[in-house]
């Protein structure tokens, strides 16, 4: 394979996982505080719809907003439904991505009746980096990605500290890990649950922004084609920490990428294995990373045993 | 202003406290002065109220009758941050460390700034370590450490935290000497500092050692308050239980072969002090009590001996079982063991009925009672039986009070026509009143009498001494004592709970049981 | 077990007035009439035989998927894998069936290639279903995402069926087997419909869950939801429970993946699971884990469908996304008044923490606490 | 919401007037996607529409039934409620059309399918389906023409029907421009993901294409977007794209359905319908191709006369596809 097809490769990579870097940032936090948002799909796409429809009326940047503004208002009915009414979580997860696929596409069917071209929305601008996209190999794969993929690596830079570095995330973390420690220590454990949730809801609203608003300018329906269920996979994979995730989406998107991309080399396998790769992947990662916790978890117990 | 008049602007001082929960009374009129620079020690059986009144003192609860007063001023906390405000601090006897995060981020995860500066939080915690003369990694996950590290973690992050008066909730439960000794000539140097102390604690010798004031609460009373200097621990012991009301008469029973056996149980547990090579042997018709202070490990041991756990080495043997066979509760229940658990809501299954719940295990896999539905006569007598009440078959056993429950449990358990080989019972009163306390007592000696192998455990003393034939004692997952009941004095029983090895183990491994 | 109480009525009203608002909002947004929507849903259910017999048709997959995750659900395991087992189902279904027609020349009767397509298809279901049990016994793989990500394994093993060994001779648009030989295909049940046998399958297997209800295997389930330890006792183990509760849905899945070759579309289709993985799992919770509730519960589901059709039917303007919503609103309505519902909380209930599992549970504990 | 408001008023008319006029015929047509979808789907709608403008017809359409577990009841809803004509518009459709007309013979139904879709006529059904070999050529044709190479493609799934475009592509490029170079096919595995048809465009043009083709619709949105982001040339996006993406697309080749639709109609109300299979082609006007757009100048001016003299040599028999 040629270095041109790697260097499309990679750069495929960074822009694919940009999006499942918002949101599992974002799910990383519900996560960690021992929850689980399975409406992320739906959070997305609406998320994709009303940043294009936004982006429309205002902008990129509005359209960007509104994305996450959408997310953010499904998670607080989420957390109502859930932590207020005490309806399964699962349920309600599997519900709001229904919810989410249908009301964009009725309302896109609205937006753009039949016989109107598509709106497409003013992506958001890439800077010009001058002279650093033109380095060989680096250039063209580092510098030459929508400001979005830069703006996933601040995220989760900010994460990443958030997690570490404020009482909010230790908040997070142990609400997740022992609720009634936590509560015993003076942590307000539902409070800290829900914040988690909105940002989860948020970032996903974004992560779905940041296909349409960000990249392509118009939106389709099902455009998010299932990249929320793959966040849920990417954050288990990468143990809900910021930088695991980061990386769980990396190989996602490096997959898909390399998926894509090395058909057009001579490899003649049936399309159908370069596309399901990347779940197979996941799921022997899944594996792997759960046969590791099994094990920690049994080794910390018998440690204890022996002194 | 002198020193003096300093500290006393600081007393807490609480007048006529009473607590209840919903109809347990836990505590009723109670009165307790704290004085700065002093140890006041609070002692009593499990259940008398100490770590309610502590949680009062610290905001946790709220009292309700009665009033409290810091420096003569009325003080009533609406929680654990506002008595913290106020300088009140408290470790709770559950532990509250966060066992993913390390003692340093427990310590900034409620502290006063958003952002986590652990360097800073990381000096704070070495510093007080050393005054404290004690080692304590500040950096791993507080799960890895062990529980006396963890205890001795989660007073370092509330020494740091700084308080006036300081609440220690058995504190030492989980501690070897050394660590006590180090411990205790730091909280003299606080005290030393003008710190009040509030010590709770089962090792009465502790008393002695380091308290200057004495409370003893006794079924949620104040029994006795004053100085702590020059009393024995067998003195205090009196004062908490007062003298040993008489075994009831015993029946005559004939000890017979041995029915349940375990040698060299090694086991762990997230929930308990693991197991660290326990021999135990239950014979027909005999009652072995097992005594301890809580999480020594007689839950493991009850869950080993149950089938529940898979020991990492030793074996269990229940007659009637095939030896060998590797061994599960499933196996066990069919041998005929019969199981009441400490907790009862893992035993009884709130969504099915009074009836359900007693034939469950006619649907046991490999059962050879497939009756089907139970005839509602037969399941209402047997309620009757053991008093339960309301006694509706086709009631669902979440109406019923716990107490209740309790007794439906010991229906299903210690009902059935058949004589179980063996019982395995962990508080089988608890929540039961004096009469259905000494029905279900009878009911256990009446099975050993049939010939059943009964092992009882129970933080309650007096729930073991008053069955029991033999008290093995329990300490850090070890059996530190086994006596005969004409042996098992209060004091010897409370010296191995402490873990005081002034008692040592009775050498003889089949003790000859008189009945 | 029956704990209907008064606001378990006010909520149930909350949330039939929910989904009518929400559905007559839309209808309003896209500029029609919302009476003549709603008129329209009723009349799309009910207006013909033929409308009747489609609720019934829809009604099958959904209630067997259902029905067979009941002892899952009620164990508290949570597989979403239906999907995907459907999907393995009807592939060996379709396959067998083909076998079976080039063995006999094509002579077969039809009750030989019912019963072949019938254990094909289980065996396809049930063998997909196995695997994440095997994972979440063995490593303890969370089922949710195992199940998840093996429906897009699932996904692409049809693909390439569809476009390989079991395409059809002709050109096609979309990747589609030939069609089943005339004999295999089930039955007409009512004349001038397609209602077909495929129903008193149904009726079949909610009449056996009716009566297992009553039964050892189902209280122990019950008991191993909730209290874990006393299931040990009754030899519920956790590897047991996962096994034999998953096999059953995945056989049930993989009957519904025959039954939608044989009995719907006379040939695999990429379309095959038509999202029924899904609205099963809702459709169990939504009819309380019991048999004569899921019944009901799928007659409403398909129902829905058919009205939301009938819907935009009347409205014209009405793009039928519309029903996906309403679906949407009405499944976290009933997740709210499932909540009130002791049996389906406490099944639920261990599944609620899905991620959390791992950290409370001891290896050493055969049992654990899920 | 105009479009909206019209489709509306025509359809609701037709719910009331189950049998008042009988000279404006009933119409119920089925699409499997949306029929805002700029290509296939679309094709169908705009015909209706312009149809029902003209007075000829009063249509209803019913969009998202690729699934024939949905599409039947509604075949035979159509049916049963005295429509005259229903029109399955996909080979998704096609066995559910043929099995709800064998229970309706007095009404008429058209179905499409492959080329062999056309022996399968009966009494009630027509059939259609459409040129694959001049959609293909034509769209290859014209990319031939721009002179850019090399060429990529990006394709949804890698199906029978695409891979046979793509063939005919092939041939079209090869016929207009013998020097081009053709990348292989890159399937984004979704007709949906716009994201990964967008990776796989930077991609191919990361590997130096000069145009990329493409056919998908959801997918073709990411693949306009890519190349109009690197100023690279695209064939065969549809409008649903968006303008921005269908800034750099130089054609497109489209069904145009409103005189394979108008030709039904007229048979249905002249009772001579039935028995028959029909193929849009570019002789019949069933198959167009949008204006040229010459990209600011990068296409070359003479394109459009050469591709109209392709259309004339393959009306004419002077050109062979195949
Ligand atoms: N939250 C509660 N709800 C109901 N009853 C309670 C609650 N907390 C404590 N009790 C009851 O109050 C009584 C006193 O409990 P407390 O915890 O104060 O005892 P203790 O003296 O600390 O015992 P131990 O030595 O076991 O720690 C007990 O009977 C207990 O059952
Ligand atoms: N909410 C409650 N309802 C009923 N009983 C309770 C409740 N909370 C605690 N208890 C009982 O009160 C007793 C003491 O409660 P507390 O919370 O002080 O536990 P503890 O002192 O840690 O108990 P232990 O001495 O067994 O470790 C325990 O035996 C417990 O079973
Ligand atoms: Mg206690
Ligand atoms: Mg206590």
């Amino acid at each position: 394979m040629s270095v041109e097809l790697w260097v499309a490769i990679l750069a495929g990579t960074l822009a694919l996982a940009a999006p499942l870097v918002f949101a599992g940032i974002g799910e990383g936090f519900v996560e960690r505080a021992g929850r689980i948002n399975l409406g992320i799909e739906g959070m997305m796409i609406m998320g994709a719809f009303t940043g294009v429809w936004a982006g429309s009326l205002g902008g990129p940047l509005v359209g960007l907003v509104a994305g996450a503004g959408v997310g953010l208002v499904m998670a607080v009915g989420m957390n109502l439904v859930i932590h207020r009414l005490h309806a399964n979580e699962i349920v309600v997860g599997l519900a709001v991505t229904m919810l989410g696929l249908g009301l964009s596409t009725y309302l896109f069917q609205l937006w753009i009746p039949s016989g109107e071209t598509n709106v497409t929305v003013q992506t958001v601008p890439r800077a010009d980096l001058g002279p650093l996209t033109d380095i060989p190999v680096i250039g063209p794969v580092l510098f030459g990605q929508s400001p979005l993929v830069y703006a996933a690596a601040v995220l989760l830079v900010a994460a990443w500290a958030v997690t570490r570095f404020t009482r909010f995330g230790l908040a997070v973390q142990a609400v997740g890990s022992d609720p009634d420690a936590a509560a015993l220590r003076g942590v307000r454990v539902q409070r800290t649950g829900a914040s988690a949730l909105l940002i989860g809801g948020a970032l996903a609203g974004l992560g779905g922004a940041a296909i349409t608003v960000g990249t392509i300018g118009s939106f389709t329906p099902d455009i998010t084609a299932g990249r929320g269920y793959i966040v849920l996979a990417v954050v288990i994979m990468g143990r809900s920490r910021p930088v695991g995730i980061a990386l769980g989406a990396l190989l996602f998107a490096f997959l898909q990428s390399f998926a894509l991309l090395s058909q057009s080399t001579a490899l003649t396998l049936p399309s159908e294995v370069y596309q399901s790769a990347p779940y197979l992947v996941t799921l022997v990662v899944l594996v792997i990373t759960s046969r590791r916790q099994l094990r920690r978890l049994y080794r910390s117990t018998t440690g204890r045993a022996a002194t | 202003m002198t020193a003096s008049q300093e500290q006393g602007d600081r007393v807490l001082e609480a007048r006529s406290l009473s607590k209840s929960f919903g109809p347990v009374r836990a505590l009723h009129d109670v009165s307790l002065v704290v004085r700065p620079g002093a140890v006041h020690a609070l002692v009593g059986e499990n259940g008398a109220g100490k770590s309610t009144l502590a949680k009062l003192l610290a905001g946790i609860e709220r009292p309700t009758a009665g009033s409290m007063t810091l420096a003569g001023r009325p003080f009533a906390p609406r929680d654990r941050a506002a008595a913290k405000r106020a300088g009140i601090n408290m470790v709770p006897q559950q532990l509250s460390l966060v066992g993913e995060l390390s003692l340093v981020e427990n310590y900034l995860l409620v502290g006063p700034r958003r952002l986590a500066d652990r360097r800073s939080a990381r000096a704070l915690l070495t510093e007080t370590l050393e005054r404290a003369g004690v080692a304590v990694e500040l950096d791993t996950p507080t799960s890895a450490l062990t529980q006396a590290h963890r205890q001795l973690g989660e007073i370092v992050v509330a020494l740091a935290e700084g308080a006036h008066t300081l609440i220690l909730d058995e504190p030492t439960a989980s501690l070897g000497p050394l660590e006590v000794g180090g411990l205790f000539a730091h909280l003299r140097s606080l005290c030393a500092l003008g710190t009040a102390i509030v010590l709770i604690t089962h090792r009465l010798d502790e008393v002695r050692q380091v308290a200057d004031d004495l409370t003893v609460l006794s079924h949620g009373e104040n029994v006795h308050h004053g100085s702590a200097a020059g009393l024995e621990p067998s003195q205090i012991a009196r004062l908490m239980v007062g003298e040993l009301a008489a075994a009831p008469a015993r029946a005559d029973r004939t000890i017979g072969e041995v029915v349940l056996a375990a040698e060299g149980l090694v086991a762990a547990s997230t929930r308990d002090s693991p197991l660290d090579g326990v021999d135990i042997t239950v014979r027909s018709g005999e009652i072995v009590g097992i005594a301890g202070v809580a999480g020594s490990g007689q839950n493991l041991l009850l869950d080993v001996l149950g089938g529940f756990v898979q020991p990492s080495a030793g074996t269990v043997a229940l007659a009637g079982t095939a030896a060998g066979a590797s061994a599960s509760a499933s196996v066990f229940q069919r041998a005929g063991l019969a199981w009441i658990p400490e907790e009862r809501s893992e035993a009884v299954v709130p969504t099915m009925t009074l009836a359900e719940n007693l034939t469950v295990y006619s649907t046991a896999i490999g059962s050879s009672s497939r009756v089907g539905r139970p005839t509602a006569s037969k399941v209402g007598a047997r309620l009757q039986a053991f008093d339960v009440r309301p006694p509706r078959p086709d009631l669902l056993a979440s109406g019923l009070s716990g107490g209740n429950q309790q007794k439906l449990l010991a229906a299903r358990e210690l009902g059935s026509a058949e004589t179980p080989r063996a019982v395995l019972a962990y508080g089988p009163a608890q929540g039961l009143d004096l009469r259905a306390a000494q029905a279900i007592r009878e009911r256990l000696a009446a099975l050993a009498a049939e010939g059943a192998a009964v092992v009882v455990a129970s933080h309650d003393l007096d729930e073991v001494l008053g069955v029991a034939d033999r008290v093995l004692v329990m300490f850090a997952g070890r059996v530190v004592a086994d006596l005969l009941i004409a042996q098992a004095t209060t004091e010897r029983i409370g010296r191995a709970m402490a873990g005081l090895t002034g008692t040592p183990p009775t050498a003889d491994p089949e003790p000859e049981v008189q009945v | 077990m029956t704990a209907f109480d008064r606001r378990r009525w006010v909520l149930t009203a909350s949330v039939v007035v929910a989904v009518i608002v929400v559905a007559a909002a839309l209808i309003v947004f896209a500029g029609a009439d919302p009476l003549v929507g709603i008129q329209g849903l009723v009349e799309g259910v009910s207006s013909s035989p033929y409308r009747i017999g489609e609720v019934l048709v829809g009604a099958v997959p959904v209630g067997i998927v259902a029905l067979t995750l009941i002892p899952a659900l009620r164990a508290g395991v949570f597989s979403v894998g239906a999907e995907g087992q459907i999907v393995v189902g009807a592939i060996a279904a379709t396959a067998a069936v083909f076998a079976v027609e080039s063995v006999t020349g094509g002579a077969a009767p039809g009750i030989l290639y019912w019963l072949v397509g019938l254990l094909a298809g289980s065996a396809g279901g049930g063998a997909m279903a196995l695997l994440p049990a095997f994972l979440a016994v063995r490593w303890r793989v969370n089922e949710i995402l195992s199940t998840l990500l093996l429906n897009y394994l699932a996904a692409g093993l049809l693909g390439w069926t569809l476009r390989t060994w079991l395409a059809s001779p002709d050109e096609t648009a979309t990747p589609q087997s030939a069609k089943l030989p005339e004999a295999a295909a089930l039955p007409s049940l009512l004349p001038g419909t397609r209602a077909h046998w495929g129903i008193l399958l149904v009726i079949v297997i909610a009449v056996a869950f009716f009566l297992w209800r009553r039964s050892a295997a189902s209280t122990r389930l019950t008991v191993f939801a909730s209290r874990p330890k006393l299931a040990l006792r009754l030899g519920a183990t956790r590897s047991r429970t996962i096994y034999s509760t998953m096999l059953v849905s995945g056989v049930g899945a993989g009957i519904v993946g025959w039954i939608q070759v044989a009995g719907v579309n006379e040939r695999l289709l990429n379309s095959v699971t038509g999202g029924v993985g899904f609205s099963g799992l809702a459709v169990a919770l939504l009819g309380g884990l019991a048999p004569i509730g899921i019944v009901l519960a799928a007659l409403f589901f398909s129902a829905l469908t058919a009205g939301a059709v009938g819907m935009q039917s009347a409205t014209g303007t009405v793009p039928s996304s519309i029903a996906e919503v309403i679906k949407g609103v009405l499944l976290i309505g009933v997740a709210c008044i499932a909540a009130y519902q002791r049996t389906a909380v406490a099944a639920l209930a261990p599944a609620a923490a899905p991620i959390d599992a791992e950290h409370d549970t001891e290896p050493a504990h055969e049992g654990g606490r899920s | 919401l105009s479009a909206c408001a019209s489709g509306s008023s025509g359809s609701s008319g037709s719910t009331d007037a189950a049998g008042a006029s009988d000279d404006v015929l009933k119409v119920g047509a089925l699409t499997p996607g949306n029929t805002n979808d700029g290509a296939f789907n679309q094709a169908l709608a705009d015909a209706l529409q312009k149809l029902e403008d003209e007075g000829l017809i009063d249509y209803e359409l019913r969009d998202q039934m690729a699934d024939p577990g949905e599409s039947e009841p509604v075949i035979a809803d159509f049916a049963s409620q005295g429509y005259d004509l229903i029109i399955g518009h996909g080979i998704e459709l096609g066995d559910a059309v043929f099995s709800v007309a064998e229970q309706f013979p007095d009404v008429h139904f058209t179905a499409s399918g492959g080329p062999d879709i056309l022996e399968r006529s009966t009494d009630n059904v027509e059939t259609w389906t459409y040129d694959t070999p001049q959609v293909g050529y034509l769209a290859g044709y014209i990319a031939g023409l721009t002179g850019a190479t090399p060429i990529g493609r990006v394709e949804s799934l890698e199906l029978d029907f695409v891979k046979a475009t793509d063939a005919f592509f092939q041939q079209g490029v090869t016929a207009a421009n013998p020097a081009a170079e053709l990348l292989p096919v890159v399937y984004a595995g979704s007709f949906d993901d716009a994201q990964a048809a967008a990776a796989a465009t930077t991609g191919l043009i990361g590997q130096g294409a000069q145009l990329v083709y493409t056919t998908g619709d959801g997918i073709a949105t990411g693949v306009g977007s890519a190349a109009a982001d690197a100023g690279v040339l695209s064939v065969g996006v549809s409008s649903a794209a968006g303008e921005a993406a269908l800034a750099n697309n130089v054609s497109t080749v489209d069904l145009d359905m409103y005189p394979i639709v108008k030709a039904w109609v007229e048979e249905v109300a002249a009772g001579e319908f039935g028995g028959k299979g029909v193929t849009s082609t570019l002789q019949n006007g069933g198959i167009v191709y949008q204006p040229i757009n010459d990209v600011d100048g990068t296409v070359p001016a003479d394109v459009a006369t050469k591709v109209d003299e392709v259309i004339a040599g393959i009306t004419d028999g002077t050109v062979t596809i195949g």
